[in-house]
This record gives C-alpha cells, structure tokens and sequence, in this order.
C-alpha cells in the first residue's frame, strides 16, 4: 500500500481510513494501480542502493564519452552511465512529490474548512484570495517563485505546495460545506462542542473520502510537476542523478541515445498511471461508501 | 438580479487581475541582477549600464514603477522590452497569436471529441466502449504533458515512424501555421492532454442526469430516445461541463509553456521562458499579467454561460 | 529528437539533389549562402563598434572591415591598411591605408574615416565596446587621404593587435546605423533584429574574385535543436557551433561536411586568489593537479579540444611552450590540501551557467574530478543572466569563456589589476612588472622571452584551472565550398563569408 | 398467491397485470408474482410501507423498470389486451404506449419536470411525440385546456413559465395535466401528493378523482396514506415485502381487514379523533418484521393483536389528571414573550407568546414556510437571531446556545427532523449519544458509557446497538437513537421537530409510543413540532396552531379540534383525510 499509506501517513488529517482503504483494493484497477506504483517506488527506493553493483557504475562516474551505446543502456551527454542514473534518479522525485503534496494537503484543508465553516466574510475573503492564487497558473507562479528564490529543493516543495493549497481548499470547502448543512453538526453545535472539535471530530471524518482523492490527485499531479520542473531545468540541479533533469539533459540526442530519455519518461508514466489508478478507485470507494451513509 | 450577478462577478475578477498585477511585478522586483547587466552584457562600460538604467527608469521609487507599469496596462502599452528595447506588444503580439493558434487548435478539437466521446461512454455503460474511454482517459489524465509530448515525439519523428517533425522551425519572419505539418504534434498533445478531463465530466455528468427524474419522466412520456437524449439530458449535462472545458482552457494558458519549450514552439510560453531568463523583467510581467487575464476571463465566461444557461438564475424576476 | 526532423529527411531521402562529394576546382560565382547562427535577440543591431551576440560579429564582419584582423592561422594581418608601424618608443602608429577601397556607397575610403571612426568608437559618452582595448589611444592625426597616425599616452608594442579587432570595422565619416556603410565584401540589403538579415554582394569590393555569392543571409536561431533541424531539413546551408556531443552523429549524415577547427579559446575555471581558500596559492595549485584534462576533453567535449597547461594565448609567438604539461596528481593535490590546512580535504561551491557550450558540463565533470583529492565541490547553477549580474567578477569559484587572444591583449582585458575582467582579482607585481615591459618592448624576440616568463609565473600561482582549448565545429551542406577551419574561435572560418561558394545549383 | 375480490370478466378491464414478478441485476427477486385489475373509471390503490414494492409494480404496468432492475416477467395487458403482453413490447411500440395509453403521474414533480423546458412546451412535447393534433396550434390549444382541467391558469404567459417558478402544488398539477394531455386510458400516480400541505393535497386528490371520473381513466394510485386511500381509491391492494398480501373494496379493506399486516397498519394510523389507539402496535417495516415473507406471500396469521386497552388513557383525553391544571399556579416551565425573527423584511415569526408547564406536551401545527421549526429552533437556542424573550423556570434565556448555561443547555433538548442527517455516520451510537454528557462535564469514561446504554434501554435499543454506526441502524432505530442523545441528560423540555415525518406509519406510531412513555413516566415537558394534525390527539395536551409565523389558535387540543376559532385551523380540519 506504499503510496496510500505513506501519503496518509504524510497527512495528520486523514483519520479514519481503513473501511475506505478496503473498499479501494477491492476493485482490480487498484490492484493494478498498486502494482504499477509499487514497481517504480522500489525502482525508486532500492535504485539508489542497487546502483553501483548492479551496473558497475556509480551515477557520477564517467563510462564512456557521451551519447555513446557503451552499457547496457548506454551513456548520456556527460558520457555517465544511463542505467545507473535511472536507478539513482527517483528517489528525490518521490520524496520532493510527497513533501509538496503533504504541505499543499494540510494548508488547503485547513484553510478550506475554517473557510467553509467560518462563512460569510471570512469565507468570501479567503476564497477571492484563492481565485487570486488560481489566477496565476501553476507553472507560471512557479517559474517566477523558482527564479526569484532559486531552484532549491525546499523551495520546489514549497511552490508546489503553495500552489496545490488553493485547489484543495476549494475541493475541502465544497466538501466541509455539504457537511455542515447536517443536522448532527447542528447537534455538537447545540450541545455547544467547541467549534475546532466540531471540524476535527464531525467535519473531517465525513470529508476524508474526498480529500483522499484529492491527496492522491495532488500526488499524482506533484510527481509530473517536480518532473516538469526539473525538464524545464528549474528543478533539480547537476550533477544530481533525476529523472526529469535526465530527460532534459539526453533529449537533444534523442535519437541516438533514446533511452537516456525514455528510460525516465517511462517511469514517471508508469508512476502517475499508478497512483491515478488507486486515486480514481478511491474515488469511486468513497463514493459508493458515502452512498451507503445516505441509506 | 443578472445584470447585478454579473456586474458583481465583473468587478470581483477586476480587483483579482489587480492583486495579481501586485504579485507579479513585486516577484519581478525581487529578480535577482540587473536588468541593464542583463541587456548590455559582460561588455557593458558603467556609462552605458547607468545610461540604459535610466531609460528604463529603474532608478525611480518602485511605487512610480508600478503605476507607470499599470498605466500603460490599460492604455495597452506593456512598456518595452528590456532585451530588444522594442516595445511589449511588438515582441509579443505574433507570439500570442502563435500560442493562440495553438490552443484554438486543440481547443476546436477536445471539446467536441471531449462531449461526444463522454456521452457515448455513459450512454454505453459498462460496455466495451465505455470501458475502453474510461480506461484510456485514465491513463492520459495521469500522464504529465512532457510525458505524453515525448512519447508522441518518439513514437512520431524519432524512433518508431519518423514522419513528423519534433520541433517547430518556421524559419524566422514566417508565421508558425504555414507549416501545418509543424503544428500537428503540439496540437496532438494538448489535446490528448485536455481532452480525457473534458470525457470524464461529461460522462459522469451524464450518468447523472441519465438517472434524473425528469429523463425518467421523459421516457415514461414515450418521447424516443434519441430525443431523451439530445433534448433533455444533454443540455443538463453541458453547464457542468463548460466549467471544466473553461478550467482546462485556462490550464492551457499555463501548461501551454512546457509544450512550447517542448517542441520548441515560438509562442508566450518560450517567450516567458526566455524572458525569464534574459531578466527581460518588462515581458515577463506582460506574459504573466496575460496569461492571469486569459485565465480569469475564461473563467468568467464560464461563469456566465453558468448563469445564463441557468433557468432559475435567468428568470429570477418572474417568480 | 532534436536530429527527428534531419533523419527523417535522411531516412526518406527528400527531395533536394543530395549532394554526396565535396565540391572540387574553381569557386563558382553565384548563388545564396544561409548561414543559421545560435543566439542574438530582439537586442541585435548593425553596429559595427559594439557587436554583442555571434549573429551580430557575423554581420560585422561581413559588412565592415578593420585595418588589420586576425587570419584562419590567428596572424595579424593587413586588411584596410597595407602596414602599421610603430616608432622606437612604441608611442607613435603610422598606418598606410589600402589606395582605392571603395564604401558600400562609392565613396572611397580616406584617412579622414578612419579618423572620425576611431573618434566614434571611443566617444566618452557613449564608448563602444572596442574602446577598452584602445584606453592607450590619445588621439588619431590625419596625415595625408592615405596615412593615419595613432599617438598613444603609454608605449604599446602591441598596439596593432587592438586595431585588429573586428569591432575596430572603418566607417565612412557620416556613418549611421541606419544605412550601415562599410567596405565589407556584402552590402546591408534588410535586417530584422532577432530574426534575419540578408546581406547582397558587394560588386566593389577591393578583393579580386570575391566574394563569390551573389547573397548572403544569415539567420538567428533560439537554440541548438532548432538549427540542427534546419540545416538537416536544408532549411539553411551551414550553422555555425554545434554541440561538440553530437559531432559524430552529424558527421555521420553523408550530405553534411563539418569544419573542426581548433582555437585558442579557454573556458577556464576562476579563482579568487584573494579570498579564502585561494588566497593559498598551494590550493589554488592542489585545485590544478585535481583536473584531468584528458577526461575533461573526452567528456566535455568528446575529444574535440586540445589539452591546456593552465595558460591562455596559445597562439601567442610567446607562448611557454617550455613548461611541462600539468597532468592530475591526486596525491600531490591532497598533501598540498593537507599543507594549507585542509587535511581531509574542503567544501567550496562553484558558480556555474550555460555561458557557454559546455561550461555547465565541465563544473559537474571537474565536480567529479575532485572528489578524488578531497575537494567536495557544490555545484551553483544560476543562469546566465545572474551569472554576468551583479556579482559576476566577484565570485570566489567560478568560470568564465574567452575567446581567442593573443597574451599580452588577454592580460589587458582579464590579467591586470586596472583589467576590466579581472576574475581572478589577479595583482602579482613580479607579473606586472613583466607585462609592462612586454607592452613596452619593441623587439619581438625580446618581448617573447618576457611573456613566457610573465606565463611561468601564471603557471606556478595563477588564479585560473585552464583544462583545454575547445574546438571550434560547424557543419555545412556538402554543396558548400570554400569554407576552411579558423583558429579564431569564431565560427564558419571567421565567418569570412567571401570565400565561400555554392558548387552545385540547389 | 393473491386474494382477489373482484372478478375481472364482467367488466371490460382497462389494465389487467397477472403474476408480475421483478428481480434486481443481482437476482432478488423483490416483487413475488403481483396481480391485478383496473377498470376504467375506477382508482385501485396500492398501499404499503417504504420498500413494499409498490412503486416497482407500479412502473411495471408500464414496463418500466429502474436502474438495477431487470426486466420483469408475467404479463400485463391493455384494455381488450390486443396491444399484447406490455412487459414483452418492443421498445418503440412501448415508446408508443407510455403517456398516450398509460401515462404516469411522479412523486417529485420538482424532479421529474425539466427545470430548463417552460411547462406548456413540456406538455406539448407529450402530445407531439405521439402526434396527437395535426398542428403546433391544435396541440397548443390542448394543452391550454388541460391546463385548465387541472385548475391551473392557462395564459400564455404562464405556459411560458418554468417549473421553478410554481409552487408545488401548482407544479403536481402540471405534472397531472401532461399524464392527462392524450387522454389515457390508464393512469399511474405515484404517491402525487406527498409533500404537498393537506389543502393543496385536498385540491389535488380532487381533481384527479373528477378528471378520472370524468374521462373514465382507470387509475393506479400508489400511496403510504391509508387515509388519503379512504378519500379517492374505489379498491385497495396491501403490499408487504413484494406481495399483496390483502386486495379488496375500500370500505372492506379499511374496516374489516382481512389480514394481520392490514390490522397493525391501520392501528398504526393516526386518526383525527384519536379513537385509534396509535402505539400499542409494535412498529412493523424496518424493524422487528412481523412475520418473514417466503416466497409466496405471507402467511396470514390473525392472530390477535393486543387490542385497545382502556386502563392506560391517554394524557390529554383526560385533562383533570394531567399536571397541566395542577400546575396551573407555579411558575410555567417555559414561556415565550412576543418572539420575533425575520430575515430583511421577511417576517418568519411574528410575536409569538405561548407558555408550557411542567410534564405538559404542546403541538405546534403548522405547514411548511409557517415558521415552526424555526420557532423551535429558537427555543433550542439553534436560531439566536430573534428578538423577544424565551424564559425556562422564569429566568431570561440567552439567545445562542453558546451563550447559555450548560444548565440550561442541559434542561432543554431538541430532535431533529431527518434520522439520517442527525447522527454522525462515522461515530457509533455510544459517541454520538455521549456527547451532550461530555459537554457538561462529565469526563468518565465509563459512567458516561453506562447513562448512554440506561438512554439506550429507554428508548429500547439496548446494548448491542451501542458500537454500530448510523449506517447500520433502520430510520426507527436512528430517530430512536436521537432520542436517546436527548435523553441521556435528563432533560426537563423535549424540543421534536417533525421527528416522526420521514418514518413510515409503523415506525412513527412505535416512536409516538416511546415519547408518550417517557412523558407520563418521567412527567417530561414537551413541544412537539408537525404538520401532521392527525397526531394532535395521540401526542398533545395542548395545541399551537402557527401560520405565516403567527400563532392564530391557542388552547388545549380538545377545544381546538373540536371549535376551532381560526379560518384557516377550520379548513385544515375539513380537508385532513380521515376514514372513520
């Protein structure tokens, strides 16, 4: 269950999961979905151990001159061995993916629901400040962000984040919103539970569905961004071993070395396929599940 | 009532290209080197950076830089060009129609394959159809646009068939769409990207409305199918849609840039890129203020259509 | 992918007449070149004093002509002045103007141009980027229609070198930039800055025979791919500087011919020599023995380049071709760490930018180089633009590029500490006090022994890490003739387009 | 098996449905062989509780059959039967059939109209789909007329409207005049007034028994509303779980019952005058089922149910014993001075006094938009945005629940309408109903668990229900719940609201039972809120008649019913359907 539940686990908010979760795996495009994920997560993880021994070459080290087939996949336009890049590239990816997503989860859902629950200004005033974070598309927001600061990775996790919040707020609002009209809030109101335990205890148990499947929309949609990013050579700097920044560097010779290029692009597809896929069963669990609170 | 709405949602979009105008040209206040250096290079005597300097009146007090900045906004003067000391506009106009040619493009193709392929699928539930739409929708709603762009590049003009050309190479001077053949694979990837979006709403907006009571009063009517269809359910299904047709548009205007940069496209997205760059602080601030306008006035349009598709909104008076 | 468009029209051979021989015999006249050139902008212009870009040299130097100017093999040589002599005390340049040079628009050349020219270039209002070289320049006296003579403030026996820059072009007293007149072998006929210019032959020109082609356009390209495209789909017949990576492959293509040229430019690594750790010439030293040039060549630039011993100017007839070439010597390199207090070894960070083909590539191969004698290097990659910013000169590690130079010009522009690009902060007066002399001596011979032994000094405590001389490589359609390799460092041999012809109709 | 009273040769049947049997996609089978007849002229009506399966059957005669569903079997023919077996038309000649032989009447015309088609063109979309009129202009003018046959205005300009911009009775009525657009010889109403206020349903039974009448259109009329049954069906069908497990005339039906079922139903009904003793019954669908249906039906097993007991009277019949007079003096439990609330320059309440004493249960009456829940609300301290003064023990409330004492909060307790919006469906039973114990304080975790389960037992759920959520529990069993939240802190004054009015007959009777219970047991104050006036007499000592935020009728329920002093309590009385 890597994905899920390490982006759960990333994610304090997301309580009560399990019965979801259940519901989830039972349907075979989840299954697949975790297998795909789980083959590039270990690609991923184990790579940056297998490297040496398994193909001979550190990441960094030079094997040959570049664009030239030596190796099995062979060497890309500083003459290092493709094959060991790979295998060391997707770790940073990942982890550089699930930060941002975690940051962008935890400020969208906070804000969106005090926006939602709070109403009337508060809510007007948070929400016109999200359209004005929406107005500007995230690649653009980021490019600026990147230039300005620098394409550390701190600030790549931040941009990311920050730019994530304002989606999943309004999701978490629409969500928290079509909650608040239940009676049983009007209850723990009536009994006067305090308003923050209201949102923790009654609110966020009954929106988990859809922010799981917004969590894992938002990682799917990190893992290609932090990859888009670092195509666009803003992302992740040499020498570092990365897939996107691979895919930038080998893709002038693309024809004649296409697998410094396609070996990562694979990856990254066969990745975002898998966690699209057990996001989308997700949706459909804790769809037909919130089907079943209704009766 | 409506005309109020609008006028409200007018105004709100308003002050939002306004805050946004803050953002932008504060982040590119904090764009680290000087502009001058950047133009004049390591070449560059004193005289000629201080010169340069106060042509661009980057000595002024930066709140002077602002409105003079967001005066020419409105008097349609983006300032000039830090890099070619040519004005905005200039520089930009047939790179906007370029990118714009590019997005209408894919635009004119994904939403009408995006409508009709949706509501085949939900028509056909759970038949091969359907589960051929939905799955390969799935896949490409998941892929990264680079992804899907390379992909396409391999398989078109590099390694499998070697029929398309990867790059875009009007020769300079010449617009981008005398070479049709140039335009195909971008075109071909922001649809592929647009499109499943657009087929997974309709098709679920679709299910939904196919399950209303009204389409189920329709048939019990005895109206045919086709017309249940076509008269009843579609046009409940489409205000839905337009939303996220108008967000994926507006996605356009941003994603638009890591295709250009792609297949080296000579539109605002390289343009920002390079603008980026080259510090060309006036292009970039022109190109994002753009890109944020394009986005909110899609947004707003799809806004209207909501509201003027809305019946209860529409005729808010007579009740 | 960049090559997908080329291939594809190798694949399935298109429909030009592929021309497969080199053109042999006598230059045909006639024809047009289209020369694709990376880089210039919106910012390009006809200035013949301040040219930025390569697209604008190429311009210049089609369109304007020098005095003097710097052959394939990087001699002097006379261009619009048959001799330039200085007097014994180096103080006093009489030059002898080529008789019967006509300008683009009839008039002929006279002292007078050359005069107001110079007075152009060094205007203090708005000096043009010439004007460093010539800060000696006190003032140009019209002698007669065909003699000019320089009087200069300091001795400088190298004074003719600064007259052969290409930024140095003669224009006509009434020049604009409008209507850019020169005595180039190709008249101005439409410009459009960032995009094209399409040149036409000048019927006139003073050279015999030449220039060949009846047209010349030349055309600015955002990047590599979009070029390589171009020339391999024919859409141009010759680019100038191509990825040394994919030299091979192109090669490979039988319709394309590649010029290789060597160069004495240098992409070298700059150290502060008066910042920590630099300011220990043993680090500076231990940094040098880290490199090895070989793998540096092999992985930069494929193997297109020629070893370098740490000196530039190796064209120069003074060059210590004596000293005995530097290779890696881990060992030394760590015990000369350990000396200057850095047993197990040191962290620095070094300021990298795509200045330059291969500039990025070399920081993250020297990155892995030097891991081996303890030096732990942060690669900083900031683009180009923060690169020459505000802090450019005052990077404690970083690079830089220059092209071709002769020594004793280098050090004016790079090596002294009145230098406009002193990145090394370099201020050595043993050095200095060599370098005076040399500018100041007359006598060849003489003035040869003192620069190499002002460059044994570069060599044992200098500030720069020069790993090698790049190649210079364009590749042209086979069609095209005449084209010969230049040492220069500037593309398409000088981009001395007169030569050059078309063997076959197109 | 089905009993069946009538004999369909006699009379030329307009629609004869033998042995009809559905199945879900899943292979329940759901509905177990119905069959029936309709005559033309006459109105069958199909009775049962949520689930019954009368809503399939319905659908059925029209081969309709909902989303996973399969296609059912047996056989359903037109009038002289010519057209063949409905269930085995082809598409297009059923297309032919449905809303020109055998038209349909929804339950939520709010649903099933287009709200994007103006209600004339929906009409004549009807009419021109089965080419009935030659012209536009004919069809135009048909539809004028049934728009005036169903008592609607008939203008243009009012043809043009959208459904949004009726009310809904208006809107049911439209619904009406598109079944009856072609002339039908069938018609099948799914339960067409539910929802609607009793005057409007008055209107609506009204015209569709004329029209019916008129037009000799056999009708199928399906309802939960024995009472409704008693005012326009000529026969009635019981269904119980997918069976008709009784099928006879009206009068025979309603008061000589055959079967048990038909016996705790009608025992479950609320009357008017409160004959009926509601609530001994136990509570029927959803929770203990009487007898498990097999296959073939249901067993009739009349066995005898516990019949009106007269030792237990109840409160209200008799006012001497209630605590009513003999607290006349002390202080009234809860009084509101001259409540008011509105919004801009809606007024919602207006002025409202009224107080209640101690172990005293006061209806509020009203329909929807007359301001009672938000009456309620206020009194619950839900709603703090009126002016006036609500006073518990003679001390001044504050206005929001917030700002009041968790004394106070604990004295008054409110139930809320919906059983399924009011429990958290993440939280069991046991968290849900401690959390008014943990707000006033009381942190143990066991002692809380032990009140929970003692609220638990009295509103006889019990244990087992303590660590199940919502989504396992029936709507009794949740409303019951509810109660029990309310409960657990020993409250001195039940706020209900509707609390009965999304349960079937059965269930409400058994929750009247329980609130009836704990009124006399633990001498609890009570306002209970509906729109229901049936009930007054099963629940209340005294009763508040509230319309367009007013209170226009005042006294104990006895004088109410019997001289209402309001025009318009008058007209509720006369048009609440009853059969006695």
């Amino acid at each position: 269950m890597s994905t899920v539940e390490e982006v759960v686990a990333q994610d304090p908010v997301v309580a009560r999961p399990p019965r979801l979760l259940a519901r989830m795996m039972r349907q075979p495009q989840a299954k697949l979905g975790m297998v795909l994920t789980l083959v590039v997560m270990f690609l991923a993880l184990a790579g940056p151990l297998l490297t040496p021994w398994l193909t001979g070459h550190t990441s960094t080290e030079f094997t040959g001159r570049p664009f030239t087939d030596i190796g099995i996949f062979g060497t890309d336009n500083l003459g290092r061995d493709v094959f060991s890049r790979f295998l060391d590239g997707g770790l940073r990816l990942i982890v550089y993916a699930a930060l941002a997503t975690a940051l962008g989860m935890v400020v969208g859902v906070a804000v969106g629901m005090t926006a939602a629950y709070s109403g009337g200004r508060v809510d007007a005033l948070i929400m016109r400040g999200n359209d004005v974070l929406l107005a500007l598309p995230q690649l653009v927001f980021a490019l600026l962000a990147i230039t300005v600061l620098g394409p550390q990775g701190w600030v790549l996790v931040v941009v990311i984040g920050i730019t994530h919040a304002p989606r999943i707020a309004r999701v978490t609002r629409s969500a928290t919103a079509a909650v608040i009209t239940e009676d049983y809030i009007r209850a723990s109101e009536m009994y006067a539970v305090p308003k923050w335990k209201i949102l923790l205890t009654e609110v966020l148990p009954n929106i988990t569905g859809p922010l799981m499947v917004e969590l894992g929309l938002r990682m799917t949609y990190s893992i290609g961004f932090v990859a888009a990013l670092s195509f666009l050579g803003l992302g992740m700097q040499p020498p570092t071993a990365d897939w996107g920044l691979m895919i930038n560097e080998s893709r002038i010779a693309l024809v004649v070395q296409p697998w410094g290029v396609l070996l990562p692009v694979a990856a990254i597809a066969v990745l975002t396929v898998g966690t699209n896929l057990l996001t989308d069963s997700l949706a459909r669990a804790s769809a037909d599940m919130n089907v079943g609170n209704k009766k | 009532m409506i005309a109020k709405m609008i006028t409200k949602r007018l105004l709100v979009s308003l002050v939002i290209l306004f805050v946004v105008s803050l953002l932008v040209f504060v982040a590119t206040l904090l764009l680290p080197g000087d502009p001058a250096q950047a133009i004049l290079g390591q070449q560059a005597t004193p005289e000629r950076l201080e010169a340069l300097r106060e042509q661009m009146n980057l000595n002024d007090p930066v709140w002077v830089r602002y409105f003079t900045w967001i005066g020419g906004l409105f008097t349609g003067n983006l300032g000039y060009s830090a890099a070619s000391g040519g004005p905005v506009t200039a520089l930009l106009s047939d790179r906007i129609q370029a990118s714009l040619v590019l997005m209408g493009l894919a635009a004119l193709i994904s939403i009408p394959v995006g409508i009709v392929v949706g509501t085949f699928s939900a028509l056909k539930r759970g038949r091969a159809f359907d589960h051929a739409a939905t799955g390969t929708t799935l896949v490409l709603a998941s892929l990264p646009e680079f992804v899907i762009g390379i992909g396409l590049v391999a398989l078109f003009s590099t390694s499998v068939f070697k029929i398309l050309p990867s790059v875009t190479m009007a020769p300079p001077g010449e617009a981008v769409w005398n070479y049709p053949v140039q335009l195909v694979l971008p075109t071909i990837t922001l649809v592929l990207v647009v499109t499943p979006y657009i087929v997974r709403m309709m098709r679920g907006t679709m299910l939904e409305v196919m399950n209303s009571g009204f389409v189920e009063m329709a048939r019990l009517k005895g109206v045919p199918e086709r017309q249940v269809v076509l008269r009843h359910a579609v046009p409940h299904a489409l205000a839905p849609v337009a939303q996220v047709i108008a967000i994926q548009l507006a996605w356009m205007a941003g994603g638009v840039v890591v295709i250009e940069f792609l297949f080296r496209y000579p539109g605002i997205g390289q343009a920002l890129v390079d603008a980026v760059n080259n510090r060309d602080v006036q292009v970039v601030q022109a190109i994002s203020i753009l890109i944020a306008a394009a986005y909110i006035v899609v947004n707003l349009l799809a806004d209207l259509v909501g509201i003027l598709t809305n019946p209860k909104l529409r005729t808010e008076k007579a009740s | 992918m960049a090559l997908g468009l080329g291939l594809l029209l190798t694949a399935c051979g298109s429909s030009e007449i592929a021309v497969l021989q080199a053109p042999t015999g006598e230059p045909v006249r006639g024809g047009t070149l289209r020369v694709g050139l990376a880089g210039g902008g919106a910012a390009d212009s006809l200035d013949p004093h301040s040219p930025v870009s390569t697209t604008d040299i190429a311009r210049v130097v089609n369109l304007y002509e020098s005095l003097l100017y710097r052959d394939e093999n990087f001699e002097l040589k006379p261009l619009l002045a048959l001799a330039a002599t200085p007097d014994a005390t180096a103080r006093v340049w009489t030059v002898d103007l080529r008789p019967g040079v006509k300008f683009h628009d009839g008039r002929t050349v006279t002292a007078r141009d050359v005069a107001s020219t110079f007075a152009r270039v060094t205007n203090p209002d708005d000096p043009k980027s010439g004007a460093a070289a010539l800060s000696v320049l006190d003032k140009v006296e019209v002698v007669d229609e065909l003699t000019v003579r320089f009087r200069l403030n300091t001795p400088t026996a190298t004074f003719d070198d600064s007259l052969g820059q290409y930024a140095l072009g003669i224009v006509p007293e009434d020049f604009d930039v409008a209507n850019p007149v020169g005595t180039g072998p190709f008249k101005a006929s439409s410009f459009d800055p960032g995009r094209q210019s399409v040149f036409v032959r000048n019927d006139a020109y003073w050279r015999e025979h030449e220039p060949h082609l009846d047209e010349l356009v030349i055309l600015n390209f955002s990047d590599d791919d979009a070029m390589l495209n171009a020339l391999l789909s024919t859409q141009v017949d010759a680019i100038g500087q191509i990825p040394l990576a994919l030299l091979e492959v192109i090669a490979a293509d039988p319709r394309i011919s590649i010029l290789n040229s060597e160069t004495g430019a240098w992409l070298p690594f700059t150290m502060r020599i008066d910042k920590a750790p630099f300011d220990d010439v043993r680090v500076r030293q231990a940094f040098r023995l880290a490199v090895d040039r070989e793998q540096m060549i092999e992985q930069v630039l494929s193997g297109n380049g020629s070893v370098a011993n740490d000196l530039y100017a190796p064209f120069d007839p003074g060059y210590a071709k004596h000293l005995p070439q530097r290779t890696q010597d881990i060992e030394k390199s760590k015990s000369l760490l350990a000396e200057a207090g850095y047993p197990d070894g040191l962290d620095i960070e070094l300021v990298t930018a795509p200045i330059q083909a291969g500039a990025v590539e070399a920081a993250q191969v020297f990155a892995q180089q030097a891991k081996a004698a303890g030096i732990r290097v942060k690669i900083r990659r900031v683009d180009t633009t923060t690169f020459f910013g505000d802090d450019y000169l005052s990077w404690t590690f970083a690079q830089d590029f220059w092209y071709t130079r002769n020594f004793l010009p280098q050090v004016n522009s790079s090596s002294l500490p009145t230098s406009p690009f002193n990145e090394t902060h370099w201020d050595d007066p043993e050095f200095l006090a060599l370098v005076q002399e040399a500018a100041t001596e007359v006598d060849e011979a003489k003035r040869n022994a003192l620069i190499s032994r002002a460059q044994e000094i570069e060599f044992e405590r200098g500030g720069y890490i020069i790993w090698g001389y790049p190649n210079q490589a364009d590749a042209y359609q086979k069609y095209v003739a005449g084209l010969i390799p230049n040492k220069t460092g500037l593309a398409l041999s000088g981009f001395e387009f007169r030569r050059a012809w078309i063997g076959v109709s197109k | 098996m089905t009993t069946n009273t009538m004999d369909h040769d006699s009379v030329a049947s307009a629609l004869c449905a033998t042995d009809v049997r559905v199945q879900t996609d899943a292979g329940v089978e759901i509905l177990h062989g119905v069959s029936f007849t309709l005559q033309p002229g006459r109105i069958l009506a199909l009775v049962g509780e949520s689930g019954s399966g009368k809503t399939t059957a319905g659908l059925a005669c029209m081969g309709h059959f909902r989303q996973g569903l399969a296609k059912g079997t047996g056989t359903v023919h037109l009038g002289d039967g010519e057209m063949g077996n409905i269930l085995e038309l082809p598409a297009a000649q059923l297309r032919g059939l449905r809303g020109k032989t055998i038209s349909y009447v929804p339950q939520d015309p709010a649903l099933s109209l287009n709200p994007s088609m103006r209600i004339g063109e929906q009409i004549t979309e009807t009419l021109r789909v089965h080419r009935v009129g030659a012209t536009d202009a004919e069809r135009r003018l048909r539809v004028t007329e049934v728009l005036a046959e169903v008592g609607l205005a008939n203008d243009p300009a009012y043809q043009r409207r959208y459904p949004h911009q009726l009310s809904g009775g208006q809107q049911q009525r439209v619904g009406i005049a598109m079944a009856f657009a072609c002339r039908p010889s069938v018609i099948v109403l799914d339960e067409p007034t539910t929802g609607l206020d009793v005057t409007t349903q008055a209107v609506v039974l009204r015209t569709i028994d004329e029209l019916a009448a008129r037009h000799q259109v056999a009708g199928l009329y399906i309802t939960h509303d024995l009472a409704v049954v008693a005012e326009i069906a000529d026969e009635v069908a019981v269904m119980l779980e997918g069976d008709i497990v009784e099928h006879g005339a009206t009068d025979q039906v309603l008061f000589a019952p055959q079967h048990s079922y038909t016996r705790r139903l009608l025992a479950a009904v609320p009357d008017l005058a409160g004959k009926r003793r509601v609530g001994q019954v136990e509570a029927i669908t959803g929770e203990q089922p009487l007898i498990v249906p097999g296959p073939h039906g249901i067993p009739d097993s009349t066995s005898t149910t516990p019949l009106v007991d007269d030792a237990k009277l109840l409160p209200g019949t008799m006012p001497r014993t209630t605590p009513a007079d003999t607290a006349a003096e002390t202080t009234p439990l809860l009084r509101l001075r001259d409540l008011s609330l509105s919004y801009g320059q809606h007024k919602v309440l207006d002025g409202i006094d009224f107080q209640l004493r101690e172990g005293e249960s006061m209806m509020l009456l009203g329909e929807s938009g007359s301001g009672k829940t938000t009456l309620s609300r206020c009194v619950a301290g839900l709603n703090d945005a009126y002016t006036g003064s609500i006073e518990l023990f003679g001390e001044q409330l504050a206005t929001g629940t917030r700002s009041r004492s968790s004394e106070d909060r604990r004295r008054i307790q409110y139930v809320f309408q919906s059983p399924f919006s009011s429990l958290n469906p993440r939280r069991t039973i046991a968290e849900s109903v401690g959390v008014p114990l943990q707000m006033s304080g009381i942190n143990d975790k066991h002692r809380r668990r032990m009140l929970v389960l003692e609220a638990l037992d009295q509103v006889r759920l019990g244990e087992r229900f303590m660590d199940r959520r919502p989504g396992d529990l029936s709507g009794g069993e949740r409303q019951r719940a509810a109660i029990a939240r309310a409960l657990v802190n020993a409250p001195s004054l039940l706020v209900c609201d509707e609390i009965t009015s999304a349960l079937d007959v059965s269930v409400q009777a058994s929750i009247l039972d329980l609130l009836r219970t704990l009124q006399t047991d633990h001498n609890m104050s009570m306002l209970f809120v509906t729109h229901n006036i049936a009930l007054a007499r099963h629940i209340s000592q005294r009763l508040a008649v509230l319309q367009k935020g007013k209170i226009v009728d005042f006294g104990t329920t006895d004088d109410v019913l019997n001289n209402p002093q309001h025009s318009y309590t008058q007209e509720l009385l006369a048009n609440v359907p009853a059969f006695d």
